[in-house]
């Protein structure tokens, strides 16, 4: 059984990485008051997605982590994603 | 030559599959049952230890998946044409409402049995006024189902005169193993005999039409039968006992009584019934459309 | 660790050495063994009511017409049926009882990494059992939707649809916590030196298994939630009326319940992998490809859903997508066979009761999967689908592949669970009985399905009243085999059981029959040269 | 000695948030699909809710989520009375994002805009539906939110009493873990919701 080296991540990280979160956060609202009509909606979820990629790399310590942990939720997100794209071939086909 | 032009494709895509299983199935079955024999204990007391086979291996996982591929092909071939409507297709439209199918032919005529020409193509748009159905016709190997709120269709031409069940195959409550009908294949001019002949507006009483669009006939018959629940034959005027509140008491059918029956049906259950089989018609009987039905229902004593 | 060999030998677990004793003892053990063994005795007794409810319905179908009950009844009745034979007999099923009696010790361990998560999944179990079952007692009656729930017919049907529903949200509660603990369990406890690759294959399909557990079941759960939503609060995510899509709700219903048959077909595919070798005496053939077969049945099945849906009007897209990767998951299913049947080649074959269930499965699972290729090909399903054909399908299925599975595992563990050996002879009668009214019970229904016969009918049209016959006399025999096994293992205790009965080659084998409360004295370690299923 | 294994317990943590995921995964396929079903009410429906109170929560849950990170680093080195305050911090924002939601939903109730009022049914379908997933979204939201909440005060307790410290603090990152996919999904959440107009 392997041990964990304790990684300990400065406070000044921590901060950094909240300054990045709510810049994003309000670059979200103002991309989304100019109306890109229908590419709004997908700049929305790719700037949720930068955001959601820091919290699960730094918040959750993915970037310490043993690699499976990595391997795991990327094999999750690539089954949901493949969920929704599968559920959709019948959806935008009709 | 198939009941419909769809049978020849079907039946052929069932062939290719059943007999590539069945030889797989006698194969291995036969080898099995080989092996357990020859190399019992007793015949074989030492076993021998033999090393994994890459290519072995490899050729099993290459053929089955060609042949699957191949079954594959054989169900999307006879499948596909299956979406493609001829331009020309007779348009009839199916309500599919609990427990009773009706036809609609063009000109809004009505008919409970699907009756379509010979060598014709027919395009069946189906609709549903509640649940889930779905209409299935076994020899013309065809089965769509009939969503609400969606406009579902299917089409074939029929190729030999008959006969020949419709059934819903989708459970689709209480007496869904009765929601079935019959499609008569006949010729052209018959049919169109036929068409002529059915009626235009029905000429049945305004009372009976409003109870058969509200499929109340699934459930009351109006020639004294049981089908799920007291026949409206007879009815008004008896005198039942019904339970309220868990309590017995004996009421006369008025047309209070019929009203409320309506309305709030779970209040007075008849004596041997249950709660909520008959569902609330608030809102999908009007007052007016309520008057017309007991005025017929004074007239099938 | 510290290994110290202790003189006296250890009491087994079915000894009581805690703080409480006789049933207290069992509720509150979180003993991996004891658990997968309350499960096994809840699971029983929810298996008996099943299949007494199944009898009913073939009685009722004797003969066309109403015989001995409305169509209320009966529909209330392949209802209930459905939901205690999948939500609370195979779903949980060989991976609950074996998984959590065998597994541990299968990788060496002395318990699963989370004893008494797995205790509470087993109180989760009985609850969502529990509430199921009483949606039978309360309400305007028995729910009569079928298993699968369809909407908008769930949502509007007067009868106790809530409490069923809200029952199987529980039970898949219980589901996904086994597998996290399963996951959990073979990532951290193998033995020391014990690679995945050099993991019994057993375990490898639970391992298969919990991820679907994990990642399938929370899908349904949230889908059987807006359906408690729509019917209290008239939320109208699948009801048309509302502006919902019934068709929206198959897709969320079968994206849990397809891979939900793969979670009750691995841990039955691993059983048979263990036991073939060992009645063989010969190194299982092509351990990779069926440890991987596992995995790509796992990942496969997950997008194969909407092959249940070819005639809702999904898009022709859609339609031919899921019938290609419906045919593509049965190859994994078939490089099975094929590895078990040579596994037989040049062995040395003792044909006892588990390998006569084993055999048994193997014949019975292909006739299932080959009749599941014909449902997967588009233009042959859109004739069968909702008929007899499929309710032959899946009986073949999960009770001839999953049913038979279990009584080999059962009859390939008795010994280890209870030190003791049962009648060989008497076993093999109820093999055949089982095995002959199987195949008399569900056959014909292959053929009526064929002919046009739809399922869940209450009646049905003169011409396949023989069929139904049949297939009633069918059913009588299959309860005579279930009443010889039953009485067979538990009416009476037979000779003591010697700890390697069969010859198996894997650690359970390895300690007493019955183990003890720790498994292992000295925990083993798996050495550099050592395979697994190493028969000289 | 009791068998510990810090990496196996953060395992299963981990695997627990992969089935909240797909949990949530359900409903987000609902709104996919319903989304492409009624684009335009949807459009018009999100006008009804109010991105200012949205925008808020976000900030609140963020900063919360920073804080929890933080509060590990502190146990890490041993900075217990820090940790506690951290931890403090976050149950402050969940209980701001709760009174807003309070607000939120009150709002929403006095105008009888709720599922199943009369108010709704009157509505097109796809606002009714835009509704429906707002409530039921939310409200499960908010239901994890709580159970958060509840596990974080137990944390707390437990860095106060010293039973979690700087050796043993797997239950510390547990917790932590479980805030941050609280948040994961409202970050999902807010755009899908109260931005995308
Ligand atoms: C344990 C459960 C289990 C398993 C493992 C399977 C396995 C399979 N199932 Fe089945 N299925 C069910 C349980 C199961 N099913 C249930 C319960 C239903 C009904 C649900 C309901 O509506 O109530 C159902 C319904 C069902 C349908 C929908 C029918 C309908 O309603 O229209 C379909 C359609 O594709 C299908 C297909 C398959 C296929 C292709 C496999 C494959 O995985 C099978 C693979 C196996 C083999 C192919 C055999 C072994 C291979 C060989 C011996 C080699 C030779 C083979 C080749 C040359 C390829 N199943
Ligand atoms: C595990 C699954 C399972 C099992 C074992 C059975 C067993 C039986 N089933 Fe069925 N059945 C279903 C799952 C199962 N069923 C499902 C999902 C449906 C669909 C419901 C719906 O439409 O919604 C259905 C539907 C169904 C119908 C169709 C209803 C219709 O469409 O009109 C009928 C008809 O007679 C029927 C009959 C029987 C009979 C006679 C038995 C039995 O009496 C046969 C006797 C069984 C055995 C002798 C042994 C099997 C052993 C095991 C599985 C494992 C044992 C485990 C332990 C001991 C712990 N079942
Ligand atoms: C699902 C089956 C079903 C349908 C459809 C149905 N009913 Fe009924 N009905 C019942 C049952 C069962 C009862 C007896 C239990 C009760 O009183 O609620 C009943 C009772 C009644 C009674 C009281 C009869 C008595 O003898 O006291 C009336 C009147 C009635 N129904 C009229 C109607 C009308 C009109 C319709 C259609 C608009 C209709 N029903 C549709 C099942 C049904
Ligand atoms: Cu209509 Cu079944
Ligand atoms: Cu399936």
């Amino acid at each position: 059984m392997q041990t964990e080296t304790v990684h300990i991540t400065p406070y000044r990280t921590y901060a950094w990485v909240l300054i990045a979160l709510l810049s994003f956060t309000f670059l979200t609202i103002t991309v989304t008051w100019i109306d890109l009509s229908a590419i709004t909606v997908f700049v929305a979820l790719t700037i949720a997605s930068v955001k959601a990629y820091i919290v699960l790399t730094y918040f959750m310590h993915l970037k310490f982590e043993s690699s499976l942990f990595r391997v795991f939720v990327i094999m999750v997100l690539a089954i949901y994603v493949l969920v929704i794209a599968f559920t959709l071939s019948d959806y935008l086909f009709r | 030559m198939g009941a419909s032009n769809f049978v020849e494709g079907v039946d052929l895509a069932f062939k290719v599959i059943f007999g590539i299983s069945l030889f797989f199935l006698a194969g291995i079955t036969t080898v099995m049952l080989w092996f357990v024999f020859r190399y019992s204990r007793k015949r074989h007391p030492v076993a021998e230890q033999i090393k994994d086979n890459n290519l072995l291996e490899i050729t099993w996982i290459t053929i089955p998946l060609i042949l699957v591929l191949l079954m594959f092909y054989y169900g999307y071939a006879a499948f596909s044409p299956q979406r493609i409507v001829p331009k020309d297709a007779i348009p009839i439209t199916v309500i599919g409402k609990m427990w009773v199918w009706t036809f609609e032919y063009e000109g809004g005529k009505q008919s409970p049995v699907l009756v379509v020409p010979l060598n014709k193509p027919v395009r069946l748009n189906l609709h549903s006024e509640d649940v889930i159905h779905s209409l299935f016709i076994p020899a013309f190997r065809i089965k769509e189902d009939v969503v609400p709120g969606k406009n579902n269709f299917m089409w074939f031409i029929a190729q030999q005169p008959g006969e020949y069940d419709v059934l819903c195959t989708v459970y689709c409550g209480l007496r869904h193993s009765y929601m079935e009908t019959k499609t008569r294949v006949v010729s052209e001019a018959e049919y169109e005999a036929w068409l002529k002949a059915l009626p235009e507006k029905s000429n049945e009483p305004e009372g009976l039409v409003i109870l058969k669009k509200n499929a109340c006939t699934g459930c009351h018959s109006i020639d004294g039968s049981k089908i799920v629940s007291v026949s409206f034959k007879g009815m008004f005027g008896k005198s039942e006992k019904v339970m309220t509140n868990g309590s017995e008491r004996s009421i006369t059918i008025d047309e209070e009584y019929i009203k409320s029956s309506l309305y709030d049906p779970d209040k007075d259950i008849v004596s041997g019934y249950q709660k909520g089989i008959m569902k609330t018609y608030k809102g999908l009987v009007s007052e007016q459309e309520m008057t017309k039905i007991i005025d017929y229902l004074k007239t099938i004593k | 660790m510290t290994e110290e060999k202790t003189h006296h030998p250890e009491p087994s677990y079915l000894v009581d050495t805690g703080k409480y004793k006789g049933l207290m003892a069992w509720l509150t053990s979180t003993d991996h063994k004891r658990i997968g063994m309350m499960y096994m005795y809840a699971m029983m007794v929810f298996f008996v009511v099943g299949v007494l409810l199944g009898e009913l319905m073939r009685l009722e179908l004797f003969r066309p017409g109403q015989q001995f009950y409305g169509p209320q009844t009966y529909n209330g009745l392949f209802t209930i049926h459905g939901i205690i034979m999948i939500f609370t007999v195979v779903i949980p099923g060989l991976a609950a009882v074996f998984g959590n009696f065998s597994m541990p010790i299968m990788i060496g361990a002395k318990d699963v990494a989370f004893p008494r998560l797995n205790l509470f999944s087993f109180y989760l179990y009985i609850l969502g059992a529990a509430i199921a079952l009483s949606s039978q007692f309360m309400g305007n009656g028995p729910p009569d939707t079928g298993w699968t729930f369809y909407a908008p017919y769930s949502i509007q049907t007067h009868t106790n649809v809530v409490a069923a529903v809200f029952g199987a949200f529980v039970l898949g509660f219980s589901s996904i916590l086994t597998g996290l603990n399963f996951i959990v369990t073979m990532h951290r406890m193998r033995a020391p030196g014990m690679t995945f690759f050099k993991m019994p294959l057993f375990p490898w399909s639970l391992y298969a298994t919990a991820w679907i557990q994990v990642l399938a079941t929370p899908i349904v759960g949230i889908t059987l939630l807006m359906i408690v939503a729509e019917r209290w609060l008239r939320i109208g995510f699948f009801d048309p009326s509302l502006g919902g899509d019934p068709v929206l709700y198959q897709h969320l219903f079968w994206i849990y319940s397809h891979p939900a048959v793969y979670i009750m077909i691995l841990p039955a595919m691993g059983v048979i992998t263990e036991i073939i070798p060992t009645f063989a005496q010969r190194k299982v053939f092509g351990y990779k490809a069926i440890a991987i077969s596992s995995l790509a049945i796992a990942l496969v099945g997950y997008f194969v859903w909407a092959h249940h849906m070819y005639t809702s009007g999904m898009s022709p897209t859609a339609r031919w997508i899921f019938s290609l990767l419906t045919f593509l998951v049965a190859v994994p299913s078939a490089i099975k066979v094929f590895n078990w049947v040579t596994t037989m080649y040049k062995g040395s074959i003792d044909v006892k009761p588990p390998f006569l269930f084993a055999l048994g499965f193997i014949f019975l699972f292909m006739i299932g999967g080959m009749t599941g290729l014909s449902l997967g090909a588009l233009a042959t399903n859109i004739h069968v689908h909702d008929t007899a054909y499929v309710v032959a399908h899946f009986h073949y299925i999960v009770f001839g592949g999953v049913g038979f599975a279990f009584f080999a595992a059962i009859h390939y563990w008795y010994p280890k669970m209870y030190g003791r050996m049962y009648n060989f002879k008497r076993a093999n009668w109820s093999f055949a009985f089982l095995f002959a009214g199987f195949n008399l019970l569900y056959f014909p229904q292959f053929i009526i399905g064929i002919m046009g016969m739809p399922r869940r009918y209450f009646d049905y049209l003169p011409q396949f009243t023989f069929g139904m016959q049949l297939s009633f006399f069918g059913g009588i025999l299959l309860l005579i085999g279930i009443v010889l096994m039953l009485t067979n293992l538990f009416s009476k205790k037979g000779a003591k059981a010697p700890d390697n009965p069969w010859g198996g080659k894997t650690y359970e084998w390895t300690i007493p029959s019955p183990p003890p409360v720790e498994n292992f004295e000295v925990m083993p370690e798996m050495g550099e040269n050592e395979q697994p299923y190493d028969y000289k | 000695m009791e068998h510990r294994d810090d990496i196996g317990a953060k395992l299963g943590m981990w695997v627990f948030i992969f089935t909240e995921i797909l949990l949530f995964g359900g409903l987000f396929l609902v709104y996919a699909v319903m989304r492409g079903n009624y684009s335009a009410d949807f459009h018009q429906a999100a006008h009804h809710l109010n991105a200012f109170i949205g925008t808020i929560n976000t900030l609140v849950l963020l900063i919360s989520s920073a804080t929890v990170a933080m509060s590990i680093t502190a146990v890490q080195k041993g900075n217990n009375r820090l940790a506690v305050i951290l931890l403090m911090i976050t149950l402050i924002c969940a209980a701001i994002f709760m009174i807003n939601k309070y607000f939120e939903w009150g709002h929403k109730f006095q105008i009888g805009l709720y599922p199943g009022s009369d108010l709704m049914i009157t509505l097109n379908h796809g606002q009714v539906m835009f509704f429906s997933l707002y409530f039921f979204m939310t409200g499960l939201h908010m239901f994890h939110l709580v159970v958060g909440g509840i596990i974080l005060t137990i944390v707390m307790i437990k860095v106060q009493s010293g039973t979690i410290n700087s050796t043993r603090y797997v239950l510390l990152e547990n917790g932590g873990l479980y805030w941050h996919l609280v948040d994961l999904i409202w970050i999902f959440l807010f755009p899908l919701l109260y931005l995308v107009t």
